[in-house]
């Protein structure tokens, strides 16, 4: 169904817009091991976005690329947690925390969902979000525990991420809708806080006293860094409308 | 003296030298040298590849040309692990590399303009990395002979993909093809020079061959390049930018235009298009990363105290 | 007590309080806040405008865009200075700020997410400042009332600019009309709340007006400006978002659509939908500029020890 | 005639993307008063762009418009100094010193250009960029004296930003044709070396040992750099063709 389809859309780009920010690290890392880590990591949610965006786009009649590249910022149905700026490598990790853990519960939970799509799709794909979950919270414990400028480091990263938090648990009308087939976001967000508090206090981090965005990407409501996310992604694809590839 | 002729030996038989076994410094110095300068060339030439990711005109494209990359990082990993087994750390490879002491292959100083030139470098400079690889397979010392196998199945897929992302371009529309057309034209000389300079200006070969490591000529190895791209090229619909290219029949040689050596000799020395560029990027991840590092290092210490107390 | 007087004299005859002259604690503090809090404003109100700056559609429209946000910098500067005759430092008051103890208007914790919002900020939020600011001519600290007479000749300027780019839009493209109609939309009711709580709601506003720091109401400042973009917005082609909007002859007063006043109340505690980001883009800019400040520092105090030996 | 248009255009093109460069900074300087600096030169710069450009665009009957935002990369004529990125506030001084030294040497010369209106944009030009040459004199000094830090950050400057300096100084075809009117980049390097040595001298810094890059801006064989700054430039103004702002 059409909303079916929007929902698989929220999933698709969720992952299609940090799999662009993520693959920005590549040949820029901190070592080469985390050169092949975030790039394998950036790939395989890549590939989670293609087959959502692929499913959805049956709905509509629209390929992967078709909502990908020709989609307008407001079409957009990202969560601003992805949206934001990779920053150094601390900054990405904690993202990657809170959004592997995230996209890790909200998989397993979809693996039984009542549509069989949605369910294989997220079959395949929590496994690489496990491992994606694991290498954040391994990290997380390093640079936590490593030296004094890596835990302020990670400190900070926790301080200007922590206000997109909330957005992701954010119950809309259309996971309401979806009985069986979506996820309540809400009803992820227990075992989330307790993951979360457990990685960071093995930390020695605590969840800042920061406020929370008004966020509201799933209303096309974007941060303002999304514009110029999709200024670079679409410029070649728009000069050429209608190409083959 | 016992050892040397054991190594001559092996060599002699075509066989193969493994870490453990005795061999001449020189040999194990012109190792060192040609596999940390593979291992740095898979490493630099990601970054002409990475320009690209973020814009890759389809998503399947774009997830290519992730996996492709990564390869090209995993390469590296093993050339730098080869390496390693000749007695000289990653550290202080690295530090080569990011103090200039260590080249890389100078076709990565030319800048990728266009998405065709993830075509072009695919094909291209792929197609010439695996027709000086494949050779290699067989090189006398192990651990590199047995890296370049892994890394030669990879690069194969590599120019395949490389050969596809041209074949939609000239398939495609008339800028499309142009695109295709001029990446092509701008990366047939400097592939062409990859092989190195001709056999009578290159004095260093002969000793590689007499080793086992090298097997070809440089020469000999451009011929059959030229001789693959000049089918292939057909076959995509383009031309190469070579009008006096043909086949000469009586001495069973292809004849292409001389090579430019002196923007060669010029690049090596660092006065390519990007050098600067390129050796930047690497001294900047690695600044920028190096409180990464010493993190997990302080991290992985307390580890290690904590388990012994 | 005899400057007590004085000061209360001087406020009589709406005269100005200068720098030299005595005046009560709580003058001072009041006006510091308010001084810097607008200094502040300026500072934090550059980030929406420099985020459209690259992509602004036309060179003219950038170099004006760029034009105005340097006039911001300077109004900033003015501003700072006037609070620095109170007593404060500048670095003290940009510390306020970066460690959050010291607000900015929370207008500028919406995001700028279109062209068009240049255009609504210009015509809403510029022209809802001048409508509190023209008043604030007159304000009885004779610097900060100065500071205010430049301040509001530039914003009246920009507020023109806002205008115009609101009617290129609004008579262009269907999709120009629109991008303009949503800019509306979004920052009318965030413009409206700019003149701060209801009159019974705002305590402070009182003792402001015995000082002749305020001179009008939150709501009857509210009015005028309501009253001025009803009209205007006909000459643009566009609609404001509230259906309810109607002057009542008999209160003679205009009639709005009840404000939220809940997001207005949680922009301010810091949960609108971008002070993170406005709050770390300027603590970043500090971070990553100490290094310059520092040797700026070092060379000053070098060349003073140069002079004197 | 269209040599004198081509001729336009190049120093143009070098104000245009030196001005998008510089814009970038406007809110994120180390200091207040830099914001109103940078952005001021920012600003000049974009305005001597606006009147090459719409110079130029008299010989094709283009607008100053047409040619920022619908050429394609390799149609701009930019140098590669003025695409390199901004870096840390000393890249960026660095930067303006190396082509404010230029651009003050070749508009005083063309001044005297037998084209009367090149000659009059830069009799304006001129005066504008002597600020922005003291500008930049005045905060290598400061920087290069400052502490060791900031002149450790001075001589990577230096080092990243100087092979791009002999392209500047590249003799065309088209210089030699404009015999009178344009300036042949050559004539200039002598008073340049001259005034950069200076200015390196004052500030305890040296010219760095670096080689020259092969670069061929004026061909429209840019540095990786510009494709990234054109998707920006001209993403929004491409969503609309012609369309009014």
């Amino acid at each position: 169904s059409e909303d079916v389809a929007r929902y698989a859309l929220t999933l698709g780009d969720d992952a299609l817009i940090l799999a662009q920010r993520l693959s920005h690290w590549i040949s820029r890392a901190p070592e080469l091991e985390e050169d092949i880590a975030l790039g394998n990591i950036a790939l395989d949610v890549l590939g989670h976005a293609r087959s959502f965006l692929t499913y959805a786009g049956l709905a509509w009649d629209k390929t992967e690329d078709d909502l990908a590249y020709w989609r307008e910022e407001d079409d957009f149905t990202s969560l601003w947690i992805v949206e934001q700026p990779n920053g150094h490598f601390g900054v990405t990790i904690i993202r990657q925390l809170i959004v592997s853990v995230f996209q890790h519960l909200l998989y397993s939970k979809l693996t039984e969902s009542a549509d069989e799509t949605l369910a294989a799709i997220c079959a395949k794909a929590v496994k690489e979000v496990d491992y994606h979950r694991d290498h954040a919270i391994q990290w997380t414990i390093r640079l936590g525990l490593g030296t004094e400028e890596s835990a302020a480091k990670m400190r900070h990263a926790l301080e200007i991420l922590w206000p997109y938090v909330d957005e992701m648990f954010q119950d809309l009308e259309l996971h309401r809708k979806l009985d069986g087939i979506a996820v309540l976001p809400s009803s992820l967000r227990e075992a989330w806080d307790k993951e979360i508090n457990a990685v960071l206090a093995d930390s020695g981090l605590e969840i800042p006293k920061t406020g929370q965005a008004m966020a509201n990407g799933r209303g096309g409501e974007h941060s303002e860094h999304l514009g110029f996310i999709l200024a670079e992604m679409q410029v070649l694809a728009r000069k050429h409308p209608g190409a083959s590839w | 003296e016992q050892s040397q002729a054991r190594f001559d030996a092996l060599i002699g038989k075509d066989s193969r030298i493994e870490p453990r076994d005795w061999m001449p410094d020189a040999y194990r110095k012109t190792l060192t040298r040609q596999v940390s300068q593979h291992a740095h060339s898979e490493i630099i030439g990601m970054q002409p590849e990475a320009n690209w990711i973020t814009r890759a005109p389809s998503l399947k494209r774009k997830s290519i040309l992730m996996a492709k990359v990564q390869d090209e990082a995993g390469h590296g990993l093993y050339l730098y692990s080869a390496a390693e087994t000749l007695g000289t750390d990653r550290d202080e490879l690295n530090d080569q590399l990011l103090t200039g002491r260590a080249k890389y292959s100078s076709i990565f100083n030319y800048p990728a303009r266009s998405w065709a030139d993830m075509g072009a470098i695919g094909w291209l400079v792929d197609g010439a990395a695996i027709a000086n690889q494949v050779p290699l397979c067989r090189a006398s010392y192990g651990p590199y002979g047995r890296a370049m196998v892994r890394v030669c199945k990879e690069e194969s897929f590599h120019q395949r993909q490389g050969f596809e992302i041209l074949l939609s371009l000239s398939r495609g529309s008339e800028a499309q093809k142009k695109m295709a057309q001029d990446a092509v034209n701008r990366f047939y000389e400097p592939a062409l020079m990859m092989f190195g300079p001709p056999d009578e200006q290159s004095p260093n070969s002969k000793q590689s061959m007499a080793w086992n490591i090298k097997r070809f000529s440089n020469d000999e190895l451009r011929q059959r390049f030229v001789g693959m791209i000049a089918e292939q090229v057909k076959v995509l619909g383009l031309t190469l930018p070579d009008p006096e290219l043909r086949y000469d029949e009586e001495t069973k040689q292809w004849i292409h235009k001389d090579l430019n050596w002196d923007e060669f000799m010029a690049v090596i020395k660092g006065n390519g298009p990007v050098n600067a560029q390129r050796m930047e990027r690497r001294r900047e991840a690695h600044r920028e990363g190096a409180w990464v590092r010493e993190a997990a290092a302080a991290y992985a210490a307390k580890q290690v105290q904590s388990e012994v107390a």
